[in-house]
């Protein structure tokens, strides 16, 4: 069903999502102080929800919102909380190749622009998708089933890997 | 859809933010805390409040006009801007629980915000915003009492939120869909799903009782506010409507427990032997006494070993006492009460904090 | 004007530069890997705008989105697993710190 | 109108942006009516009564990690559930089997961990 007849509408929402998830990320890599960091990564992992959304994937949308603003940022600020970065002290965050490292982000930055614009991709406009949740799992039972079976294997051994690492020698 | 649709739908969105947010304002907060103190009065033998309105009806909203105009105290050590978003972030979190909870039917039109595709996933990733809100309020307030609490907080809700999730798996699985509509339609034509292939139905939904229970830290869940131990853990140092807010959020997504366990075990708004609405409100208000008083203030807490040898602030802070103004040694303060007592003993006496060097 | 791949593109592009230059120039090994999260969102959302306009009908872009999370669920789980344990042997969490291989 | 993925999340968008507004209108409303007055032992940390004793951001016991590291992996494993659980049905028994073989092979990451005792609370 083609909903665009109101461009302006969805241009308008995806700038402003844009900015809810840049302006964030740039605080996130800039702040002095890190749980300030840490927090700002969720209007930005909102953001991209927001995109999702407007990409018409919802149940990816909602992944993002459970996933990355409910468990990973938790994970990160329980780590900053257990070592030395929750004592809130200002001490220097970035090291001495800031300017090295904003050549690198800005000159990346470019080469991929510069890829996106010379390429001339495949539009498919012909269809304006109802993707579901059914769909997604379908395809992760049929097509994709090895991948499926093998983020099993992945999780194990990243959960039994996790474990031995953190924990204290006894 | 026209430009003029969109600003129909948005202005649409506005209104009924405001409905629900007055909702859970006047009906979840207000009235909940009313029920929960005149309940846990009647269970203890005590009277509850009786004196503000009949039957001390008006109480909350006195407490509440008294919050408004309590001083907001901001610890000099505190993080000033995540001290005052948390509070915040965790009252939008309880309200966007609502937008996918239907309310009942009128006609043939469902009573509903808007009926997600995904609405229980959407349910289980708004209530997990809440830990990072908690989070980030115990750690801003820098005090002791407020991280340890906030850190506990934290852990207890991601532990319950795989149990919680696996309960709303088993209705998905049965109904096969996520909608919560459609979940309560699956029920029309089959029966409700607490009594569906016995006795899974029923283990189901008491694994999600207990952990709604624990996702809103109630009694017998409520280490993480113990007030012996942690003076009302991540929220010690939070005055006033401030305050106010954290509750707001922990009554708006406790509620939104509930009316869930409605939905996905008790069919929703369809009984027919009642009316659509009566129903749901009777189901509802069970849920809510079970959520909130079964495991009511007076039960005791799941009990704690002591800390690891080992971990550093924690062993000095279990074993320390931790009497604020507001405790009792040897009986124990309903847990409203007390934390109520405490930020407004804190609010209104500058004093109330004991000793002050040379004062 | 309508809102196309590019237009996501961009913003990837550009929210992949600021994690890249969060994880080049941050001391703290936490900020690095909050660098690479960000990098990792802006992949997914190549992915899903991919999915979304080059081959609408299939879902092949969000079932790798989703194995991505995953793989940044990981990551994340492992490499702050590593934090903690650097910690607790060096008492320090800053990566120009961590010298103790080097000579 | 169809029932449109954007329209549905207007909404949340909406619920999110105004009741962020509501929230913080008390907030407001506070700063306008409540008295002030910094006196320096109010602002001061609450301890008991006692005087405050270093920063509260100290650090604490690993085990909290671990708590947050588990509940990561299996919200991940949730994830999958839930798409499996709408269509299962619709799809042959190897579809039961394959989840089966997803959630054994997870299973036994859990058995470790309970084994080693990072489920035991703090």
């Amino acid at each position: 069903m083609p909903e665009a007849r109101c461009p302006g509408g969805e241009l308008g929402a995806f700038i402003i999502l844009s900015l809810v998830t840049l302006i964030p990320a740039v605080v996130v890599v800039t702040s002095g102080n890190i749980v300030r960091s840490a927090l700002s990564l969720i209007p930005t992992f909102l953001g991209v929800t927001g995109l999702y959304i407007l990409l018409h994937a919802e149940f990816v949308a909602g992944i993002q919102i459970l996933i990355y603003a409910g468990a990973i940022t938790v994970l990160i600020l329980f780590v900053i909380m257990l070592t030395q970065g929750g004592s809130g002290v200002r001490i220097r965050q970035i090291n001495e190749q800031v300017p090295l490292g904003a050549m690198a982000a800005v000159w990346l930055g470019f080469l991929i622009l510069l890829v996106v614009f010379r390429t001339p991709w495949q539009i498919d406009a012909t269809s304006v998708p109802q993707y579901n949740v059914s769909s997604v799992g379908t395809a992760f039972l049929t097509d994709y089933m090895l991948i499926f079976e093998v983020t099993s294997l992945v999780l194990l051994v990243s959960l039994i890997g996790a474990i031995i690492i953190a924990r204290r020698e006894e | 859809m026209t430009a003029r649709d969109w600003l129909e739908e948005i202005g649409k969105a506005i209104l009924l933010t405001v409905v629900v947010f007055t909702y859970l304002a006047v009906v979840t907060a207000m009235l909940g805390v009313y029920l929960e103190r005149k309940i846990s009065g009647w269970i203890q033998a005590r009277l509850g409040p009786k004196h503000v309105g009949p039957q001390g009806l008006l109480q909350t909203i006195a407490d509440t006009v008294k919050l408004l105009q309590k001083e907001h105290i901001t610890p000099r050590q505190a993080d000033v801007l995540i001290f005052n978003a948390a509070p915040v972030l965790v009252a939008v979190a309880g309200l966007l629980d609502w937008v996918v909870i239907p309310f009942g039917r009128l006609g043939d039109r469902v009573l509903i915000v808007r009926d997600l595709n995904i609405g229980v996933l959407y349910f289980a990733a708004m209530a997990s915003l809440t830990v990072v809100g908690i989070l980030a309020g115990g750690w801003s307030s820098n005090n002791k009492y407020a991280l340890l609490g906030g850190l506990r907080s934290a852990s207890q809700m991601l532990s319950y939120e795989i149990p919680l999730a696996m309960g709303i798996l088993w209705v998905a699985m049965v109904a096969g869909t996520l909608s919560t509509v459609g979940i309560v339609q699956a029920q029309s034509i089959n029966r409700w799903f607490l009594f569906q292939a016995f006795p899974f139905g029923f283990l189901a939904a008491l694994i999600f009782l207990a952990a709604a229970t624990a996702e809103v830290n109630r009694v017998p869940f409520d280490l993480p506010e113990a007030e012996s131990e942690l003076v009302a853990g991540y929220f010690a140092e939070y005055t006033g409507m401030r305050f106010a807010l954290f509750q707001l959020g922990e009554y708006a997504e406790a509620f939104a427990m509930a009316a869930m366990a409605t939905i996905m075990f008790l069919g929703g708004w369809l009984e027919p032997s009642l009316p659509a609405w009566l129903w749901l409100g009777l189901a509802f208000v069970a849920v809510v006494v079970v959520v909130l008083l079964i495991a009511s203030p007076h039960m005791d807490a799941v009990d704690v070993p002591p800390p690891a040898p080992g971990s550093t602030t924690e062993s000095v802070l279990e074993s320390a006492p931790a009497g604020g103004p507001a405790q009792s040694p040897d009986y124990r303060i309903p847990h409203y009460d007390c934390t109520l007592m405490v930020a407004i003993a804190r609010s209104s006496k500058p004093d109330a904090r004991g000793p002050m060097p040379g004062g | 004007m309508q809102v196309g791949l590019t237009h996501y593109l961009v913003v990837s592009t550009l929210l992949f530069s600021i994690g890249l230059y969060g994880v080049l120039t941050r001391r703290n090994a936490v900020a690095i890997l909050m660098g690479i999260e960000l990098m990792l969102n802006a992949v997914n959302i190549n992915l899903v705008a991919f999915n979304r306009y080059i081959a609408p009908g299939a879902v092949g872009g969000q079932t790798f989105a989703l194995v991505i999370i995953t793989l940044a669920a990981c990551e994340a789980a492992v490499g702050l697993a590593l934090v903690m344990a650097a910690y607790r042997s060096l008492e320090t969490i800053h990566v120009d710190e961590i010298n103790v291989m080097k000579w | 109108m169809p029932p449109n993925v954007v329209v549905d999340w207007l909404y949340v968008g909406v619920f999110a942006i105004v009741g962020t507004i509501m929230a913080a209108l008390p907030l407001a409303v506070v700063w306008l009516l409540a008295p002030r007055a910094d006196l320096p032992q109010k602002t001061l940390t609450y301890e008991s009564g006692v005087i405050p004793f270093g920063q509260a951001w100290a650090q604490f016991n690993v085990r909290y990690y671990l708590f947050a590291l588990i509940f990561v992996v299996f919200d991940v494993e949730v994830i999958y559930l839930y798409p499996w659980a709408v269509v299962f049905r619709r799809l042959s028994a190897f579809a039961f089997v394959e989840m089966l073989i997803f959630v054994l092979i997870l299973l036994v990451g859990l058995a470790y961990a309970w084994r080693k005792g990072a489920l035991e609370w703090v």
